[in-house]
């Protein structure tokens, strides 16, 4: 049970406390060293006190600090009841659990004791304050990926697409007066009544070109058959065009 | 003074010297390995570079898995009159860190459950920003909060080869309980 | 080996060497007067600490009016490790490079065209000291420009079997491109 003297000086230091197991801690030191040998009924009639001293003096008691009061009183009933009912069962096991709380928080401010006891880096020992580095950097070699390389190609045709003007493409066509040349210099040549196609130029890859040298070799044609240069024939409707050579020229 | 692994050459402990003396951060014995001559053993040529600091100004320790050149803790006193240090972290954060440090990953409302109080943002940030604590994943629980462990800056500051180097929890109760 | 001021102390040895290893700038004699303890001579113990250094893997030099420790010189070269940092190719020479890849052989002027854009030196000498271009022959036309096509080395840069193996113009356009 604690004095009014001492419950006078632990009042006036529960702000330094950070907590009601805080509190529960250092009642419990001062009732034993090992934790283990505390009484749990005293430890909760102590902090009940102080809690009760706190309440007078200050009614703004953080609500934690009540809380715990509440808990600990209603482990108090349990604790006082006659062994071997369930509720004293059940105010062992509390008891229990809050001495295991009390001795890890316990744990924990030795840890902490232990560590802060150790030669701290930068203010008890120092690391070299000018650290060298041998790590040099080489920039010298290329990051290069595929879908950088395509998408850059891609970005490329876009911009250049979206700036280009529409130029129609000159085409190199087979001209009629280059038909009546091809006519005149070939037409000794062949034989008699020669397909119209045997007279256009080769090498002439793309469709278009074919068609325009047929059309072009067709007028050069009917030009030379109107001036009874040569005689045209065709059998049946879209059948192959023939070209024989003029009459006067067979003799 | 050196086992089976043969004398190291000095060729050896000069370049352990300097390369331990040249990084900033604890060096592997791994990482000497790969630097040593023929025939040198890396813990050997350690072993045989602490004993010749031994004593002196500067010492070779083993802090976060490595080897680092401190001054000597003895030192201290003296030697803060001219060297910055940093400030002393309350009570609060160093009981903070002490639970981090023995039941990491830990989250947040479980280290106010060990403390029995609630954790002020205050504390949370001296050490994060001290480096010594970082998150590590979440915990599979409802909420998913952040794990927070302890980082290689801890066990460097506190000199600490690992975390196996701090003292069992039984050890700590053992011990006659200090004065706050 | 030590002048008039008589022999260091091994404290003050120890001290110097200390100071001098934590500091983050050369430490000047007068800072070290300041610690040492009576009877020692600054300039003394640092002449002394760096016969005591010479020839080790670490040495104590004189730098900006002050000592500082440094790892000897012979040595940098076994600590130095290369990180290898790629850098990324410059806008318009990864659109050259695409364009002579697709295009090739294919003459400056013609890569302008294509790119709708002047093309620098810069971008040109970028691919050629990289090995990704080369010249091929001469075009048959007024002025005979070069002819410009990839390398093995523009294959194995970027982990292509052949030129063949580029995707086809076609399976990359995706949508139509405004006519030229």
């Amino acid at each position: 049970m604690s004095e009014t003297g001492a419950e006078g000086q632990l009042l006036l230091h529960l702000e330094g406390f950070d907590g009601p197991l805080d509190v529960l801690l250092e009642l419990a030191r001062a009732q034993k060293l090992d934790l283990a040998g505390i009484s749990i009924l005293a430890l909760v009639d102590q902090y009940l006190a102080v809690i009760e001293g706190a309440r007078r003096v200050r009614l703004e008691l953080a609500a934690d600090w009540l809380v715990m009061a509440a808990w600990l009183a209603w482990l108090k009933s349990r604790l006082l009841l006659p062994a071997g009912s369930a509720e004293a069962a059940e105010g062992e096991r509390a008891a229990e659990v809050l001495a295991g709380r009390l001795a890890a928080l316990e744990a924990m401010r030795a840890a902490a004791t232990w560590l802060a006891a150790r030669p701290l880096l930068g203010r008890d020992v120092f690391a070299r304050g000018t650290p060298e580095s041998f790590v040099a950097i080489d920039r010298s070699r290329l990051r290069l990926d595929l879908p950088a390389l395509l998408g850059a190609y891609l970005a490329a045709l876009r911009r250049a697409g979206a700036a280009a003007h529409y130029r129609p493409q000159a085409l190199s066509l087979w001209t009629v007066q280059d038909a009546l040349e091809r006519l005149l210099r070939l037409l000794g040549s062949l034989p008699d009544w020669t397909s119209l196609e045997r007279f256009l130029p080769e090498h002439l890859a793309r469709p278009a070109e074919r068609r325009a040298a047929l059309a072009s070799t067709l007028v050069a044609s009917l030009e030379m058959a109107r001036d009874g240069a040569l005689r045209l024939r065709q059998e049946e409707p879209f059948g192959p065009i023939l070209l024989g050579r003029a009459q006067d020229a067979q003799g | 003074m050196v086992s089976g692994a043969g004398v190291p050459s000095e060729a050896g402990l000069r370049l352990a010297e300097a390369l331990v003396f040249a990084s900033a951060e604890p060096v592997p014995a791994r990482v000497l390995a790969q630097l040593l001559p023929e025939g040198d053993d890396a813990e050997a040529v350690l072993a045989e570079l602490a004993r010749r600091y031994a004593g002196r100004g500067v010492e070779l320790v083993w802090v976060g898995g490595g080897v680092q050149f401190r001054t000597a803790p003895d030192l201290a006193a003296r030697l803060r009159t001219v060297v910055q240090q940093p400030r002393r972290l309350p009570r609060a954060a160093m009981e903070t860190l002490a639970i981090i440090a023995y039941h990491q990953p830990v989250t947040r409302p479980e280290i106010e459950a060990i403390r029995g109080a609630s954790l002020s943002q205050d504390t949370f940030d001296i050490l994060l920003e001290a480096r010594l604590i970082m998150p590590q994943g979440r915990k599979e629980a409802p909420g998913r909060p952040t794990l927070w462990a302890t980082t290689a800056q801890f066990l460097a500051s506190f000199g600490l080869d690992s975390l196996s180097a701090l003292p069992r929890r039984e050890d700590l109760l053992s011990e006659p309980l200090p004065q706050r």
